[in-house]
């Protein structure tokens, strides 16, 4: 197993909307843009799932989309984490208890980071992130 | 006066009341449908489907499907209700009269179960997951458990 | 013959939109398309039917979250409708305000989109920049950048102040020079021109009969807009213009839009020039309703909302049907593809204003070999065409 | 057009950036951002409404761990932060304005959060 610290210069993100209302994606994207700018971090978006070491993960998970959600997670490349961003991606959230709907994002893989918020500002999805990486630092693996 | 009323009125259909302004709702049985919907794009063309919404009345054992079309020139939206059993909820389709009728088609079929004769894309797990469709299942009748 | 799938499907946002695009294309140009739905179908119609008239208020909101002021307020004044409810002045005025500023974000972000699926990103990002502000002014009056829950029945939460008020000024006069400018990019940049103009045409005729709404149907040249004809909130003592563009392409689309939005600006303007005063909203909590039913029409940035709200009286709806607008733009929308190119596909959905993380991601599937290669949506537009 | 480029390049080289270097300046978030909320237990009477309006159902009323004067029924409620949507209609409907709201927002946890601590910490000092 390689060492979960190596990814903690330069995490690429995957974003992957499991269902969401769209409120937490124009929120990622919005944390993408020239305000916030998280390519001071490293961060930046991959091309698909072979390149990316950090999942973020928004919407509450429907069943057509929590198989997809597995799938993708399982292309990521060792070490990976995801980041659930959003009451939907946590718990379901509002939706939670609807006949398509499977609740949170930690039910299909394992989840590193809960960014709470409806939708969370573009700051606490960095947050989450820099957190994250910060704990990464601890030289835990995963 | 309204062209789309007047011909709508001289159908001889039944007129419901309705508290909001520029809504004419009307009853319409099944089998008279398209005969409505064709002589009403003869009339005005310029309408177009709205929505296509159903309820289902489980205790007064029928499913109401309500055909919402909006005027663009006269500015009003004409509501055709028709009731057909629960049991055997059968329509005939508007999908050749209107292709914007599409999609709202497949969405009443998917949902609720009514079917609607002679449109050949009617399929299972348009929007429901496939689990819930392949039990034969309508998330929105009312004996359906979450 | 390749043929190519969109999956737009797990990502897209809105109620029933979530769709994959299956292109069929004879070498470079597109023979039919198909959609596939369902991945974000998350029976939200029948969750309504379990929370009380108050709770579904929040849920209704959450449908879209780009549009989720008009979702609420076509819930609410279906509601109101059926319940006889008086809202004051006041809150009809700050209801309008806030739909209007959602517009105005609305459109620059598509405008943005449309920047990056052309291949355009650093336009992309200065119209990004520029949308900042108008979400900071949606957090000054409701206190969220994007979910405002700004409705409850009967009124709005939150009031406004001068101070608010001379802020939400500023901040537009800005946001009102740049819109301009970007304007004139769309209108006169030769590669934005050349991508968009002639592209994904639809006769008025077949706007009206395949049930296309809002911008995409004034791009058509068919006056049709809820906000003049069906007035709602303070619509009908608003002056305001109703936008056409006659050409029926990607391109006079997106200029219904630029226009819709120094419009929208306007509107502002005079909404809080002529606020009324009074309360915000009704003394009584609403709890219970009579049976009734409603249709509830309401111009969303992307084109008419329509909520059926049926009561049989008691404390929660019989039946919630929402049909958003999207659902009828993209699968009814399927006649503009036809004789288009490949790489024409993603930019003639973006000008229909999908939501923004349905343009991901494209499978391209090779019919002979079976093979199944997967690149962004964005680099088809670029001309990707792969073994054909 | 080719002077007028030059002006755009030169006044791009000396304009400030727009970026705003969060976390070593403060974030954007203004006063009115609905952010974390807690309930004051020296002023919740224990009356559920909160918890009964939630739309996401994500406030429990628990048990005291020690009588409260104003609190007849001894119980309190917490919010599930993973749950919670933000929508203030808890602070709404309280009868006796019990919930402390901020504009907090860096919530980014690895656990699940609630606002239990936050509630028990303003008990401190009281009886």
């Amino acid at each position: 197993m390689v060492s979960a610290k190596i990814i903690k210069y330069s995490p690429w993100l995957l974003h992957f909307n499991t269902g969401a209302c769209n409120g937490c994606d124009i929120e990622v994207l919005a944390a993408l843009t020239p305000y916030y700018d998280p390519e001071r971090f490293g961060v930046r978006l991959a091309p698909n799932p072979r390149h990316a070491d950090v999942m973020v993960v928004t919407g509450a998970v429907t069943k057509k989309a929590g198989e997809r959600l597995k799938r993708l997670y399982d292309q990521m490349p060792q070490p990976k984490f995801v980041v659930a961003v959003g009451a939907c991606a946590i718990s379901g959230g509002i939706f939670s208890g609807s006949y398509s709907v499977l609740s949170g994002a930690d039910k299909v893989v394992p989840v590193s980071m809960y960014v709470p918020g409806c939708p969370p500002r573009p700051e606490a999805i960095l947050y989450g992130i820099v957190k994250l990486l910060s704990k990464l630092d601890g030289g835990r693996d995963e | 006066m309204s062209k789309v009323l007047d011909f709508l009125r001289s159908l001889g259909l039944t007129q419901l009341e309705s508290k909001q302004p520029r809504r004419y709702v009307f009853e319409v049985s099944a089998d008279r449908l398209r005969e409505v919907i064709a002589g009403l794009i003869r009339v005005n063309e310029n309408l177009y489907v709205s929505a296509i919404s159903g309820v289902d009345y489980v205790s007064e054992g029928f499913i109401e499907v309500n055909y919402c079309l909006w005027v663009v020139d006269e500015k009003l939206m004409v509501i055709l209700k028709v009731r057909v059993p629960r049991e055997s909820p059968k329509i005939p389709t508007i999908y050749d009269l209107i292709p914007g009728a599409l999609n709202s088609e497949l969405e009443v079929y998917d949902l609720l179960g009514v079917v609607l004769e002679g449109n050949d894309r009617l399929r299972r797990g348009f929007l429901v997951p496939s689990e819930v469709a392949s039990q034969g299942l309508f998330p929105l009748r009312k004996d359906f458990k979450v | 013959m390749s043929l190519i799938e969109i999956p737009v499907g797990p990502q897209h946002p809105a109620l029933h939109e979530p769709i994959m695009l299956r292109v069929r294309a004879d070498g470079e140009r597109v023979v039919d398309v198909q959609v596939v739905t369902g991945y974000n179908h998350r029976g939200a119609e029948k969750l309504g039917e379990r929370n009380t008239w108050s709770k579904d208020i929040f849920l209704y909101s959450r449908v879209c979250g780009i549009c989720n002021t008009v979702h609420a307020q076509t819930y609410t004044q279906g509601v109101e409708a059926i319940g006889g409810i008086e809202v004051p002045p006041r809150a009809q005025y700050l209801r309008t305000l806030i739909m209007e500023l959602e517009r105005v974000h609305s459109h620059i972000l598509i405008a943005a989109v449309m920047a990056e699926v052309v291949g355009f990103d650093s336009l992309f990002m200065l119209m990004m920049r520029d949308r900042e502000p108008v979400m900071m002014l949606k957090e000054l009056i409701t206190g969220n950048r994007v979910l405002s829950d700004y409705y409850v029945l009967g009124g709005v939460r939150r009031d406004i102040d001068d101070v608010k008020k001379d802020k939400i000024l500023k901040v537009l006069e800005r946001v009102e020079e740049r819109v301009k400018y970007y304007k004139k990019v769309f209108q006169e940049d030769f590669t934005i021109s050349r991508r968009l103009r002639g592209v994904g045409v639809v006769k008025p005729a077949d706007a009206i009969r395949s049930s296309l709404v809002g911008p995409t149907l004034r791009g058509s040249g068919v006056k049709s807009d809820v906000r003049a004809d069906d007035p709602y909130a303070a619509y009908g003592e608003i002056p305001f213009n109703v936008i056409t563009y006659s050409e029926g392409d990607s391109l006079s689309r997106m200029l219904v839009r630029f226009d819709e939005t120094l419009e929208s600006i306007e509107i502002i303007r005079y909404v809080l020039n002529h606020l009324p005063q009074g309360p915000i909203t009704i003394k009584t909590a609403v709890r219970v309703l009579p049976p009734g039913e409603a249709y509830s029409r309401v111009e969303a940035p992307r084109g008419e909302l329509f909520y059926h709200i049926v009561s049989r009286g008691g404390d929660k709806p019989y039946r919630v049907k929402v049909r958003t607008p999207s659902f009828h733009n993209i699968i009814n929308g399927v006649i503009a593809y036809r004789e288009a190119n490949i790489a024409d596909v993603p930019v003639i959905l973006t000008s229909f204003d999908p939501c923004i993380s349905c343009t991901e991601r494209v499978l391209i599937i090779d019919e002979k070999s079976g093979s199944v290669k997967s690149l962004r949506l964005k680099d088809l537009s670029k001309g990707w065409l792969g073994g054909s | 057009m080719g002077l007028k480029l030059i002006g755009e390049v030169l006044s791009n080289l000396i304009r400030k950036s727009s970026t705003v270097e969060y976390p070593k300046q403060p974030p954007l978030a203004l006063q009115e951002h609905r952010g974390r909320h807690y309930a004051d237990l020296t002023k919740c009477i224990g009356c559920s409404l909160c918890a009964l309006e939630c739309p996401t159902n994500a406030i429990t009323m628990n048990p005291l761990p020690r009588k409260l004067k104003q609190n007849p029924r001894g119980i309190y409620p917490i919010v599930e932060y993973g749950r919670c949507i933000f929508c203030y209609r808890c602070v709404e409907v309280c009868p006796v304005k019990a919930y402390i709201t901020t504009n907090f927002f860096e919530m980014g946890s690895d656990k699940l959060g609630t606002s239990n601590d936050l509630s028990m910490s303003t008990l401190q000092g009281i009886e």
